[in-house]
């Protein structure tokens, strides 16, 4: 149980680190939902279920979905660049030759 | 450059989907706008034409204003300075709580300094006197009270400010602005309203009912069993969050709007204000009690705890939806 | 002294995380990165709390087959306020993230220092 | 128990109703609550406070049904009950001087929530400066936080948006240093409840185990509250914070929701840890240098200043200085020198924020200091409260700050030393910019604008600005002629108070 405990302490340990470091805001707000989730394994191990219920419910869940719809306000999330890459790869595809000369 | 082939055919495929979907919705979006298509243009063509140009315009703003804030006298040198003495605060913050931790007795031990008779009375005495089974319960809403009390209040606070911050009222016009990007904005969610998705629908149809009993087991057994009005408020809040998503906020205005909020919590805030009110009082005053405790374990037990749980367990579950559709929408 | 920060593993890493959290807090430039950081920070005082009332060997504080002494449970004071506490934190993300849509709204970015450099060259 | 006992308590619970009750109601009913809930405070805390100066005492009020290590429960006696109405009267002129120019500046379907806030801020300084409990302290000091985040955004503009999301990010910093300070202080006492705390904390202090615990528990502590209350290193947010909200919200932040805080820490010093003990500490130097430090920091600033109001927010800066490098020089006196300057300093701060705005709004809606020229003739009550707010903070004698500085000098004289020479300096150097720059601004209210004689004209002022000035004016004028009478009934609450 103790080698499982230290395990997930560990894990946190990088969650937290990971969750500063990347660059991606949605990558970091999915990694700190797992932060909230693990959080609640180790309130568990540590005989507080009570916490480890209101963690999982109000970490993982209410705080992650606010995360999730700032995260949908400020466009993070939407696939508007992607779009438009490929929206102007087509158009090069489509009068390729002259652009190609041109470059 | 060394993307394999096929690695960009599937962002290709991938991109034509999202496009397509998007599509259905711009065409509501430019619609209003009454833009005439050019010569040799298909429908379809101009409303991502018009779409790329607004993108594009949208984005040389904020190029020009970076551009500008960055040529404004940003020091480096003061920036530089500021994440040394940062990292210095963090380095001594470290090395003195660790010393700190060092200088605690071991961890699991019984030894410690917290376990005195403070924790010693509530375990022995906390299911007679409270009448909880749960002690952590019985500790948070008998014995400590106040501070429950004021944990609550710091929900409702959040609350308000929130929904000061968000919510849009097409009375004002002074704001009207906000509430127009907020509402026209590109990928707002009235667009998305309402969107019948059948996979989604018939989850929550079955999830919904699940969930939200679940929530109100853990509420209505917050004495007894771990959990108690705040997990289970989060859980039933969970719950409609789910229904509202599937079906639409048309669909839950039919038992849930601003009004239906304001006043469960404004009911549930002060009975539970009120029976505090109560217990402080004849506390203070050494009156006995007259609310009965009943038999520890039972359902209908431990005095006001029910009550308590209760109550907030709605304003957990109000507050939570609350948060949600004025993040999603600007209203309730 | 290394030793002793090995026994006490969960309080040494609530300090780590107390640490990382408020070095996000003050060096990330991106609010949403700030938020985080302070949620995290958060926790990790919980879980400093909640460590230090966890005794070996003992269970759940909810009372079982009647028995109450000292001796079967766990102290349950600091689950009691970290429950208090974590409504607390989900209150302030919920008010800082609100913030930060409408700032967002304003400004078409994140950035602390940008939004307010930005603010500064507005009219009074 | 007399009935007169359970009244701090009926304020706390009948202002949470109040603002609970108010989230249903128009503008107007929630306006109306407010003032009752202010008014039904200050004759509810009178009560006490007379029941207390009779009885000379403070006595332990049980928050449910169980006695004090396991039980809530706050404390009452004549520092606190003096102290709060004090506080009370200033959040009563501060709502009346701001009322009408509040309604115009917030969006009118808001408005309640503002009056909410206004409650929620009322009722968390009547929390904190009741609370015996550490914990019970923290959840206070978030509702407090969040209550005045709300306020300090009133306006909903750009800059008061940034402004609190500035205010938001120090003071959660803060708060979870306070919070983390009271986790290891709760681990290392075992108790939460203040005297308990204390017992614990003599006797560890006797045995010189956990030196450097407790030496970090105080300076986490005292960082965290001088982050909220804008002590000098942390102040950059403060005056954006304070010049960008609405007249009464600014009158608030400057002169409650900071003053809660000192209130906050001058009880963890005095009645939780010891002063002996924090002494012992060396944490007392530190904050007397950054006070002092503060004091000059802060005049420079407010001399640069091209608004009023961003130059009254400095000299905030300063006078937590003076509040912070009094409490640093450790002794009995410079507490009380704290104590006195919070009361005083929170009276005439909230009294120039509210002309400063009448000023400003008389003459056309301006902010800059330059534009007051001649708006003594435009308002002249406006300009006297400005006047008198002014030379108080100048240090006139008689009035009020003189008595702070004076209590100050001779309790850095009694220490002597650096302590001495430092205190005189910053005293004096402070002084002298604060006198560059009140009455530069005072004395150009009183020459008349040649060039633009129309605006000579005077400007009415409503019914509600000219009753909270006179208020504050009357408010200021009590607590200079009669500081040696609360003075001393100060005196006597503090050595109750621990």
């Amino acid at each position: 149980m103790t080698f499982v405990t230290q395990l997930m302490l560990l894990f946190l340990i990088v969650c937290a680190i990971a969750v500063c470091l990347t660059r991606n805001l949605l990558t970091s707000v999915i990694i700190y939902m797992g932060y909230s989730m693990i959080m609640s394994i180790i309130w568990i191990t540590l005989e507080s279920p009570d916490l480890a219920i209101t963690e999982a419910a109000v970490g993982a869940g209410i705080t992650s979905l606010l995360f999730f719809l700032t995260l949908k306000k400020i466009h993070a999330i939407d696939a508007r660049n992607e779009v438009r890459r490929a929206h102007e790869q087509a158009q090069k595809e489509k009068n390729g030759g002259a652009d190609d000369g041109n470059a | 450059m060394a993307t394999p082939e096929w690695f960009g055919k599937f962002k290709h495929r991938m991109a034509e989907i999202v496009e397509t979907e998007n599509d259905v919705l711009e065409r509501d979006m430019v619609r209003s706008q009454e833009i005439e298509p050019e010569k040799g243009e298909t429908e379809e063509e101009m409303y991502r034409r018009i779409r790329l140009e607004q993108e594009k315009q949208e984005e040389e703003e904020i190029a020009k204003r970076l551009h500008e804030w960055n040529s404004r006298n940003v020091s480096k040198v003061s920036r530089g300075v500021y994440c040394a003495l940062c990292v210095l605060i963090c380095v001594t913050m470290i090395a003195l709580l660790m010393y700190t931790v060092t200088t605690l007795p071991s961890f699991g031990s019984p030894d410690h300094p917290i376990n005195n008779e403070v924790s010693a009375r509530y375990i022995e005495k906390g299911l007679q006197e409270t009448g909880a089974v749960n002690i952590v319960t019985g500790m948070i809403l008998d014995y400590r009270a106040f501070d429950t009390l004021g944990e609550s209040t710091v929900l409702f606070t959040a609350a308000m400010v929130v929904l000061f911050l968000l919510r849009l009222d097409s009375g004002s016009e002074k704001y009207s602005q906000l509430a127009r990007s907020m509402k026209e904005a590109p990928h707002a969610d009235n667009f998305y309203e309402p969107r019948h998705d059948a996979i989604l629908q018939m989850t929550a149809k079955i999830l919904t009912p699940i969930i939200i009993l679940l929530g109100i087991y853990v509420v209505l057994n917050g004495h007894l069993s771990p959990g108690g009005g705040f997990s289970g408020g989060a859980i039933m809040g969970a719950g409609l969050i789910i229904y509202v998503t599937a079906f639409g906020f048309a669909d839950i205005r039919r038992f849930f709007t601003y009004k239906t909020y304001q006043r469960v919590v404004l009911c549930a805030l002060l009975t539970y204000a009120a029976s505090k009110c109560y217990s402080f009082y004849t506390g203070a005053n050494g009156i006995h009690s007259i609310i009965p405790l009943g038999t520890p374990g039972a359902i209908l037990s431990s005095g006001l705890i029910l009550v308590l749980n209760i109550c907030v367990g709605f304003i957990v579950t109000c507050t939570m939806y609350a948060f949600y559709a004025v993040f999603r929408k600007g209203e309730v | 002294m290394l030793s002793k920060l090995l026994t006490n593993y969960e309080e040494t890493v609530a300090v780590i995380l107390f640490c990382i959290g408020f070095s996000t807090m003050l060096l990330n430039k991106n609010l949403l990165k700030k938020i985080i950081g302070m949620d995290i920070m958060d926790t990790a005082v919980y879980l400093f709390l909640a460590s230090q009332g966890y005794i070996k060997g003992r269970t759940v504080p909810i009372v079982v087959d009647g028995i109450q002494s000292v001796e079967a449970y766990i102290n349950p004071i600091p689950a009691g306020l970290v429950l208090t506490g974590i409504v607390v934190s989900v209150s302030v993300s919920a008010l800082m993230l609100a913030l930060c849509i409408r700032l967002y709204y304003r400004y078409n970015t994140l950035n602390l220092d940008e939004i307010i450099a930005l603010a500064g060259k507005e009219e009074v | 128990m007399q009935f007169v006992q359970n009244f701090p308590f009926f304020c706390i619970l009948l202002t949470l109703m109040g603002a609970v009750a108010s989230s249903v109601m128009n503008s107007r009913m929630a306006r109306r609550t407010t003032l009752f809930l202010i008014l039904a405070d200050l004759a509810m805390n009178v009560s006490v406070m007379i029941y207390t100066l009779q009885t000379g005492d403070s006595y332990a009020y049980k928050m449910g049904h169980f006695p004090a290590p396991w039980g809530n429960e706050i404390r009452v006696g004549v520092l606190e009950t003096v102290s709060l109405t004090v506080f009370l009267l200033v959040i009563l002129f501060a709502f009346l001087g701001g009322m009408r120019k509040s309604e115009k500046e917030i969006e009118p379907t808001k408005y309640n929530i503002y009056c909410i806030l206004t409650d929620l801020v009322m009722l968390s300084l009547i929390a904190l400066v009741y609370t015996n409990d550490m914990f019970t302290a923290f959840v206070f000091i978030e509702i407090n936080t969040l209550a005045a985040a709300g306020l300090v955004m009133m306006r909903q503009g750009g800059r008061a948006l940034v402004a609190g999301v500035r205010y938001m990010m120090m003071n959660l910093l803060g708060s979870s240093l306070f919070l983390i300070g009271c986790v290891i202080l709760y681990t290392i006492t075992g108790h939460l409840l203040m005297v308990n705390i204390r017992e614990s904390v003599a006797a560890l202090a006797a045995t010189g185990q956990y030196h450097v615990p407790l030496t970090v528990v105080v300076s986490l502590i005292s960082v965290g509250l001088a982050m909220k209350c804008a002590l000098f290193p942390f102040d950059k947010w403060l005056p954006a914070a304070y010049s960008n909200s609405t007249p009464t919200g600014s009158a608030m932040l400057s002169s409650i929701v900071s003053k809660g805080y000192i209130f906050l820490l001058i009880k963890v010093y005095v009645r939780v840890i010891g002063f002996d003990v924090i002494r012992s500490l060396g944490i007392c130097d530190v904050l007397f240098i950054f006070g002092a430090i503060g004091m000059v920091a802060g005049s420079v600033n407010a001399t640069r200043a091209k608004t009023t109001r961003m130059m009254v927010a400095y000299s905030s800066v300063a006078q937590i200085g003076y509040i912070f490098a009094a409490l640093g020089l450790g002794s009995e006196m410079g507490v009380m020198c704290a104590l006195w300057h919070t009361l005083a300093h929170s009276a005439t701060k909230s009294m120039l924020f509210i002309s400063a705005h009448t000023l400003d709004h008389a003459s056309g809606d301006t902010h800059l200091r330059k534009d007051l020229r001649g708006a003594f003739y435009r308002s002249p009550l406006a300009a006297a409260a400005f006047t008198l707010g002014a030379v108080n903070l100048v240090g006139v004698p008689l009035l009020s700050v003189f008595i702070t500085k004076v209590t100050m000098a001779q309790a850095a004289i009694q220490i002597g030393g650096r302590h001495t020479v430092i205190a005189l300096c910053a005293l004096a150097i402070s002084t002298l910019l604060n006198a560059k720059y009140f009455l530069g601004t005072t004395m150009q209210m009183y020459i008349p604008d040649h060039e633009h004689p129309e605006r000579n004209a005077k400007v009415k002022i409503n019914f509600y600005a000219a009753l909270g000035l006179i208020g504050f004016i009357a408010l200021n004028l009590t607590l200079s002629f009669f500081a040696q009478g609360i003075f001393g009934a100060l005196l006597d609450g503090l050595a109750r108070f621990a």
